[in-house]
């Protein structure tokens, strides 16, 4: 599932509260555009960028969708996303975006060490 | 009587010490990161304050929440809303 | 009723000044007039103006100058807070030797003794942070 | 205890972890300055800034007792702190400053309610 | 081999998904506000990595936790340590 | 070894850049190098040559300046982090119209893809946030 030398991206915090949601899919896309493989790991409130009914809320408040729906075109297509994350944050899966891989906890450790470089968000 | 205003998500220690503050007479408003407790129906902050709790429904929208919020049958305001609850109440306190 | 209101988020970085412009705009249709807008900790980012967001971006500094133009609302930014952080007017980048200054009006530079009066003489003072 | 002219601060906020403690500080002490008299409740981690040890960690770490120490100065006497804060922090009272107020955690709605004019800091 | 370094108080949400995160061969350093740990002896982190999680001195020191790390005796480290670390970790991860 | 250094939270806001810097004296000191500091999110606000904190205080940007004449590592900052957050050169003000910049040598706007870079160059990416 994960090669040696991908990239693997966290992704904490949520739409709206900081720019480093933003700021964090903005190394991802630069990575993957420089050809190197990138995977997504959603942790807590960075799983609420997957949430696929994100709509316009007040004008300048500036959606993210359009951004995760980017990173398809750029072959990142693991949205990495552990399922006790999901239940603690009492969203259900299908209130994400349909590319949203669902993850055992337990597999989280080994994702860390299998990716030879990690940029935590 | 006090409008608590909360731009934190539940489980953070902002939203712990409001509900340290808040009184029998106030009113709380989750705006910002606040509105994710339209996830948690089970949030003690429910139950404590019934019908003098909100949630800023543009904030819920941008989220993807609102939908979640209705589902759970929870307050929503908009910001003219907002405005009308700073009206009412004399004091306002922000935890963020 | 006369609002003021205290900034304490930096733009793009926190939610707050746009939260708070929202709610400026509420008020301003509902009738209240505001007193003044008070930017402190890293809401002093607020007045930068060499701030240039990408172009799909609201300018957060503009949106405060066009809310001052619209209704006549001081921007007061606590110089304390703003020098630590790279702010300065031209008169302070003077005192300190610098080239350029990055503060200009409708904001200006004031002390915290602002932010109390601020509170003494509005009937509410709203954070956003 | 409270009269309802004074001006309460809420320090939340530890040394070193953002400027809001200072900051916090700075608008107590000037209010202060100003003739108001001002109390100050410390919540949660804004609690550490009443640890009597706090010592000179590397250089270039500015000091918060120094800042504390003043309040006297300017007449601001109510240190006040919630048992129960003080507790779920796992803090005995007397690693505080001697000057630290103990209330009750029941008497944190009162203290909000008897004050006109509160910033939260 | 990961070498984790917590920035945040242990109650933090940074905290919990750090120790969602921790490998058996891992360990973990507490800086900045993550070194309040030092009053919470009951936090579980200090079971599950005994002698690979270490709090560091100076920020220990400047907030007044020195002295409680001892009575606790907690294993602290120098910013020389921290540099040792990093040279025998491969990889570090910051939660902040 | 060497070591890159990604800091991203801004000067007395953040202890992050204090304990970067601590961090980086302590790893010359032990022999390593420094292939470069990449200033992402709001540790773009290091660069800023408005900077003036209390005389007390550390000065940040210079304590940087100073670690890249002893060593000269570079110290590239995110050009997209920051423009929105008002952080410009010289050449940067010209492009966007501005009177004045904060953004000067020996800190230099860059793209992302330094980070990545560096990351790649470096035995030891070490993130200040």
């Amino acid at each position: 599932m994960v090669t040696p030398e991908a990239l693997l991206v966290i992704i904490r915090h949520a739409p709206h509260s900081s720019n480093l949601l933003r700021e964090g899919l903005d190394a991802a896309l630069v990575a993957a555009a420089f050809g190197q493989p990138v995977h997504l790991l959603f942790m807590g409130q960075g799983i609420m960028a997957l949430l696929k009914e994100q709509g316009s809320g007040a004008p300048g408040q500036k959606a993210t969708l359009p951004t995760i729906d980017m990173l398809e075109m750029y072959d990142i297509d693991q949205l990495l996303v552990p399922e006790g994350a999901l239940q603690s944050m009492q969203i259900s899966a299908d209130s994400l975006i349909e590319n949203a891989t669902l993850i055992a906890d337990q597999q989280i450790p080994g994702l860390f060490q299998q990716h030879a470089t990690i940029l935590n968000f | 009587m006090i409008l608590h205003i909360l731009t934190k998500a539940p489980d953070s220690s902002a939203a712990t010490q409001m509900q340290q503050a808040v009184g029998d007479q106030d009113a709380v408003l989750l705006i910002e990161a606040a509105v994710t407790a339209a996830l948690d129906v089970s949030w003690d902050a429910w139950q404590q304050y019934p019908s003098r709790i909100f949630l800023l429904s543009e904030d819920l929208i941008s989220r993807g929440l609102a939908n979640i919020a209705e589902d759970n049958e929870l307050p929503t305001l908009e910001m003219e809303g907002f405005v009308a609850l700073t009206e009412q109440y004399e004091k306002t306190v922000t935890w963020y | 009723m006369q609002y003021g209101l205290l900034v304490m988020g930096a733009p793009y970085s926190s939610p707050a000044p746009h939260s708070a412009l929202r709610f400026a705009h509420a008020l301003l249709s509902r009738g209240h007039q505001i007193t003044g807008v008070f930017f402190y900790h890293d809401g002093v980012h607020n007045a930068s103006s060499l701030m240039a967001p990408p172009q799909d971006e609201l300018n957060l500094r503009e949106a405060w100058v066009e809310l001052n133009q619209q209704q006549a609302v001081p921007l007061d930014v606590c110089i304390a807070a703003a020098l630590r952080r790279g702010l300065m007017s031209e008169s302070e980048a003077q005192r300190h030797g610098k080239q350029a200054f990055n503060v200009a009006p409708p904001f200006e530079l004031t002390g915290l003794g602002q932010l109390l009066e601020l509170q003494q003489r509005a009937d509410r003072l709203i954070t956003f942070a």
